[in-house]
């Protein structure tokens, strides 16, 4: 029987991914809550900590294949400063940004009735990486000179009395790759910014160690701390559908490495023995 | 996903945004037919796909390179800022570009090696001081730290002193482990040995540290066809739980 | 000469740009950008001779009725569409190129990326036995990552495997990848020598090395 | 030549003060009333020190004081032109508020001399400041009326011929080469030990097997294309491998993602085949290109690997995300793997799906080591040299920095160590 369980056809395994990842989508189904990283609850408790009215810049340096981990942070950080009454401006150093900022902000801010160019901005892509998020050092306004729309941004309301980083409450780069690592040297560490960052598992690591050295005042990692954010603000969604997903993967790939093991070691005993 | 196609908004009555969300969903589930075997699905999708990408990549080429790189600064410089007169100086790397096809005359081939001989110095050159900077200098001055720090009240941080211990140590072990010339015996051998430790220790993380990210990748793709492509047979999931 | 021209093609592009990256002076810089512009021209060119073996690859299978080469009409119609659309038409957002390129290639290429959620389970499944020290090392480590990395592992007492799994990725994990990327370092850089030098000529007809 | 650069401003221009102003007496905003619109006074100029590539001049300079209002006007703004000797005054920047009276000039030439000139902009009351989309140093707020201050210079932005702070490079590179250089000196009066390696080992035994089976071998060169050490490291096992499948005149697949790889990969391989003694069996259409895109060619190569089932397949090269999707792929089809791969994020996958793994050095190691050529061999002596520097540069830095704990005065020399490194 072990025999079998040691050779048995893969797509057994496929069948099974697919299914547990699927089965919180269609169910609703979700896990329990876990503790909330600190990370995650400092980032939460900066929001809180801002005057209505204070600007925070959430940066959308991620594309398509960052949109199961970072756009339910994105939601919930989107809804979190929408409503409190902070106004939000999307930004972008990673070309595919703007059409994220785009499709997560403008539904929401219909949600919160937020008016766009009032309470929040699109402010779409600038090349050169790191050149914008230097010039923004010295005038945000002339880096942006107009919004993703196409219109002037001295215009806007939400610009109002906005000229450089030290006008912004917090900065938030919800990046699918190392563009964190950008924002930390050429904005926070030359103009002192408050600067926070959600990034996709796999990155996260990468981060950590800058916040211990406290360049970085928050950092949420992954769809875990998309569930985490989820759970601070009393809104559950798919950060918690998908972190479900992932718990009960992992768990399922344990579970086949510790049956193979089983196996593996049961056929080798019984072999030596009728040896 | 853009709805509009150069324009056009519907095909037979049918939104062009549909016509896109259902191509785009049975080119999922035909890539999705590989996991149970190798089928006339699949080899389609396989197909377009090699088909589509190669044209737009020539696609990006015209445009992002011999269009503004070579065409325009050579025969159009009234359309490249800062130029007045042609750039003569491109006839080279179009010159090299066109040895390429040497290689189609069998008593001449010998001179396609010349635009590869360019090609591979030049990245050989460029590759040597940023390796240096990148790999040696950034990791050695990360690595070197107090073996017993302490910290601003002037106790002695042991913990983080053994991390430095143990980082050390994994570098120089891992470095034994690749050491080529000599055989790996006595304290070499032991040496090797824990570096090969350290690799597999560092395999297991990077392993068990992907997993997740490739879950979410899944997880994408479900949510496409759940919350994009079943809405338009008439299935609506909601727009999921609370936010979304 | 056959050998000795490529050999000093080679060597001046190579030393060039060792030499240029020292040198700050624009004059120097624009060149560096320049040479970097003639690889790109070099590259299109080269593509030309790509995409020629492409089609005649699958031109062959039509003409020799080789198995399966009704598919071959596939890629060639394929290509033909989405070449036509992107040269002759524009390719900025909301043009047909772009409605293609977003419905056909984006999904294809993220289904393809997802498959890996699959392969990653089989391949742990597959492999992940405890055959010596160093297997088992490794499948530990994975586990404790796994399971570190979910809430759920929150509810083990005494074990707080979140932060050992930090503690995991911080320290050894960082000193392998260190001694991994500094002996990469020294690898390449005497292969680059070699290659600049002309030591290495199998790229240039001159058999391997010597 | 004034009047055609300040045509292109499109802006009001107030000639009076020009003119008082070019006539020399710099100071003459303070001293009479402002009755008209001022230029900013007492340009300063000086090379960017944090500029070493000759492009950027620093301007600095004063508000004209007391004209920040002139009638409905308000100061706004400066803007900072520069001409080469001879040539059209051109605008380089603009700088918006009134209070900023210094700004970098960017993209000049080194060498070049140029005059500095800059203009006050003044903007009707409860206008806003606005800059042209496509060119950012155009105001084109209506109404705005602009001042010119006399002109300064001619100066020239300082390039230098040697960045000293990247010295570390230099050194270690020429260190290391010196090494590497010596030991290809001393190559060929010694032969040299190697130790096994064992994917290596198995890459003659993989020949072996697909010869056997009469089944064709698959061969991936990285997806990094030319650009990148590994891609060449590659090919240089190819051309290794593609020697051995001529003797036995086993069919080698080497399906491409960059054309220009493909283009070496057929000059290596032909090459391979002619030194075989076996140039009629080449064939260059088993080295093809595919599509440069990366998941695009991932699914060609599943294609090919379900299909022509190789009994053998060698990764090597640089990889990303798709390393595992191709040795799972293989795995199934149950060929024999050699992967080869510098890219530590993907070793973990190559090392569980492949039965056999060059890591990271291992990959470079590998043209010598099959060549068995006593120069290459030299080579991965100077790589171990190479090694022993490190290891001793990195016991010397830990020593250092734990002393300089306990001894003050060795604190600067650790300090400077790290600024050493700093790259």
């Amino acid at each position: 029987m072990w025999e079998k369980l040691l050779y048995f056809d893969r797509r057994i395994i496929f069948v099974l991914i697919g299914l547990v990842v699927i089965i919180p989508f269609l169910t609703g189904w979700m896990v329990p809550h876990g503790q909330i990283t600190p990370s995650t609850q400092n980032l939460y408790n900066e929001i809180e900590s801002l005057e209505p009215g204070t600007p925070v810049m959430l940066v959308f340096d991620y594309g398509p294949s960052g949109m199961p981990e970072l756009h339910p942070m994105a939601t919930a950080l989107t809804h979190h400063i929408l409503s409190r009454d902070l106004r939000l401006l999307g930004v972008a150093i990673v070309v595919t940004g703007p059409s994220m900022c785009q499709d997560v902000v403008a539904p929401l801010a219909e949600e919160l009735h937020k008016v766009e160019g009032v309470d929040w901005v699109n402010l779409g892509w600038k090349p050169g990486g790191v050149v914008p998020i230097t010039q923004m050092g010295e005038n945000i306004k002339r880096t942006y000179p107009s919004d993703f729309q196409g219109r002037p941004t001295n215009e806007l309301e939400v610009m109002a009395g906005i000229r450089d980083y030290q006008d912004i409450g917090l900065i938030i780069d919800l990046a699918s790759g190392n563009a964190p690592g950008a924002w930390i040297a050429y904005a926070h560490d030359p103009y002192k910014v408050k600067l926070a960052t959600g990034v996709t598992g796999v990155m996260a690591i990468d981060y950590y160690v800058y916040l211990q050295t406290g360049q970085l005042c928050g950092l949420l990692n992954g769809l875990r701390g998309a569930a985490e954010y989820e759970q601070l603000i009393g809104k559950k969604g798919f950060g918690f559908l998908g972190m479900s997903s992932q718990s009960v993967a992992h768990l399922v790939i344990i579970f086949f490495v510790i049956i193979g093991n089983i196996g593996y070691f049961t056929v080798r005993r019984s072999r030596q023995r009728s040896e | 996903m853009p709805g509009a196609a150069g324009g056009i908004n519907a095909i037979w009555g049918i939104s062009t945004e549909v016509i896109g969300i259902w191509l785009a969903a049975l080119l999922t589930l035909a890539i999705y037919s590989f996991l149970y075997g190798d089928n006339p699905v699949y080899k389609v999708a396989e197909h377009v796909f090699v088909g589509v990408s190669a044209a737009y990549g020539a696609a990006l080429t015209y445009h992002l390179a011999i269009i503004p790189k070579l065409y325009n600064p050579l025969f159009r410089p009234d359309l490249v800022p800062d130029a007045d007169e042609p750039q003569y100086i491109l006839i080279i790397p179009g010159l090299l570009g066109l040895l390429i096809f040497s290689r189609f005359i069998p008593r001449y081939d010998w001179l396609s090696r010349w635009p590869i001989a360019f090609i591979m110095g030049l990245y050989a050159g460029l590759s040597i001081p940023r390796v240096i900077q990148t790999n040696i200098l950034k990791q050695m001055q990360a690595t070197i730290a107090p073996l017993l720090p302490v910290d601003a009240g002037g106790e002695y941080l042991l913990f983080s002193g053994f991390e430095n211990l143990l980082l050390v140590v994994g570098v120089v072990c891992t470095l034994a482990y690749f050491y080529f010339s000599l055989p790996h015996r006595g304290v070499m051998g032991g040496m090797s040995r824990v570096g090969i430790w350290f690799l597999m220790i560092g395999f297991g993380a990077g392993f068990g540290n992907t997993v997740m990210a490739r879950i979410s990748l899944l997880i994408g793709r479900i949510q496409f066809m759940l919350y994009d492509w079943l809405p338009t047979i008439g299935i609506h999931l909601g727009s999921g739980p609370g936010v979304g | 000469m056959r050998l000795q021209i490529p050999i000093a093609i080679g060597f001046v592009a190579g030393m060039f740009m060792f030499v240029q990256f020292f040198i700050p002076h624009q004059m120097i810089k624009a060149s560096f950008e320049d040479a970097l512009d003639w690889a790109i021209i070099i590259g299109a060119f080269a593509l030309v001779l790509g995409l020629g073996s492409l089609f005649r690859t699958h031109i062959d299978k039509i003409r020799h009725r080789r198995e399966g080469f009704s598919y071959s009409f596939v890629t060639l119609i394929s290509f033909a569409v989405m070449f036509f659309f992107g040269i002759f038409y524009k390719t900025a957002p909301h043009t047909t190129f772009d409605w293609l390129f977003m419905n056909v290639q984006v999904p294809l290429e993220a289904t393809m990326f997802s498959l890996l959620a699959f392969f990653i389970a089989s391949a742990a499944y597959r492999t992940f036995r405890a055959r010596s020290v160093e297997a088992t090392l490794l499948l530990s480590v994975a586990i404790i990552v796994m399971l570190g990395r979910v809430p759920i592992s929150d509810k083990i007492p005494y074990l707080n495997l979140h932060e050992i799994t930090e503690w995991l990725m911080m320290v050894p994990t960082v000193a392998a990848k260190r001694g991994i990327l500094l002996g990469v370092a020294l690898g390449a850089v005497a292969t680059s020598l070699r290659i600049i030098l002309g030591l290495e000529r199998s790229h240039l007809g001159g058999g391997g090395g010597g | 030549m004034m009047t055609g650069g300040l045509r292109q401003t499109g802006l009001t221009l107030v000639l009076g003060a020009l003119v008082a102003c070019t006539l020399g007496i710099p100071a003459c905003a303070q001293e009479t009333a402002p009755q008209s619109f001022l230029a900013p006074t007492q340009v300063r100029v000086q090379d960017d020190e944090a500029d070493k590539s000759g492009t950027r001049l620093q301007v600095e300079w004063t508000m004209p004081t007391g004209a920040e209002r002139v009638d409905e006007f308000v100061l706004e703004g400066y803007r900072i032109y520069a001409a080469e000797a001879g040539e059209e005054l051109v605008p380089f920047e603009v700088v918006e508020g009134a209070g900023t009276t210094e700004t970098v000039v960017r993209d000049l030439w080194p060498g070049k001399e140029y005059e500095i000139q800059l203009s006050a902009v003044y903007l009707p009351e409860g206008q806003k400041w606005a800059t042209d989309l496509k060119d950012p140093t155009k105001v084109i707020t209506p109404g705005a009326v602009e001042t010119l201050s006399a002109s300064v210079g001619p100066y020239q932005p300082a390039a230098a011929w040697y960045d000293s702070a990247k010295s570390n490079v230099l050194l270690v590179a020429l260190l290391y080469s010196m090494i590497v250089l010596l030991c290809f000196h001393f190559a060929r009066r010694r032969e040299t030990y190697i130790r096994p390696i064992a994917g290596l080992e198995a890459v003659n035994d993989a020949i072996g097997r697909a010869t056997e089976m009469g089944r064709p071998m698959l061969f991936v060169s990285g997806l990094s294309g030319i650009g990148d050490i590994a891609t060449i490291a590659s090919m240089l096992i190819l051309g290794h491998i593609a020697r051995r499948a001529a003797a036995y005149e086993t069919p080698i697949i080497v399906p491409c993602n960059d054309a220009l790889v493909m283009t070496a990969e057929r000059e290596i391989v032909h090459q391979a085949y002619i030194e075989a003694g076996k140039p009629d069996a080449y064939e260059p259409q088993n080295i093809f290109y595919i599509t440069d895109s990366q998941f695009g060619y991932t699914s060609a190569v599943d294609g090919i690997m379900v299909r022509e089932k190789p009994a053998a397949n060698f990764f090597m090269g640089y990889f990303f995300a798709e390393a595992l999707i191709l040795a799972e792929t293989g795995n199934m089809t149950g060929a024999i793997q050699i992967a080869g791969t510098d890219a530590d994020t993907q070793l973990p996958f190559f090392i569980t799906a492949c039965d056999y793994t060059l890591m990271g050095e291992e990959l470079y190691a590998a043209s010598a080591y099959l060549s068995r050529n006593p120069l290459l061999m030299a080579q991965l002596k100077g790589q171990d040299y190479g090694k022993v520097l490190l290891v001793a540069g990195l016991l010397v830095g830990v020593t250092l920095a734990t002393l300089a704990i306990f001894v003050a005065e060795l604190q600067p020399w650790f300090e400077k160590l790290l600024a050493w490194l700093q790259i």
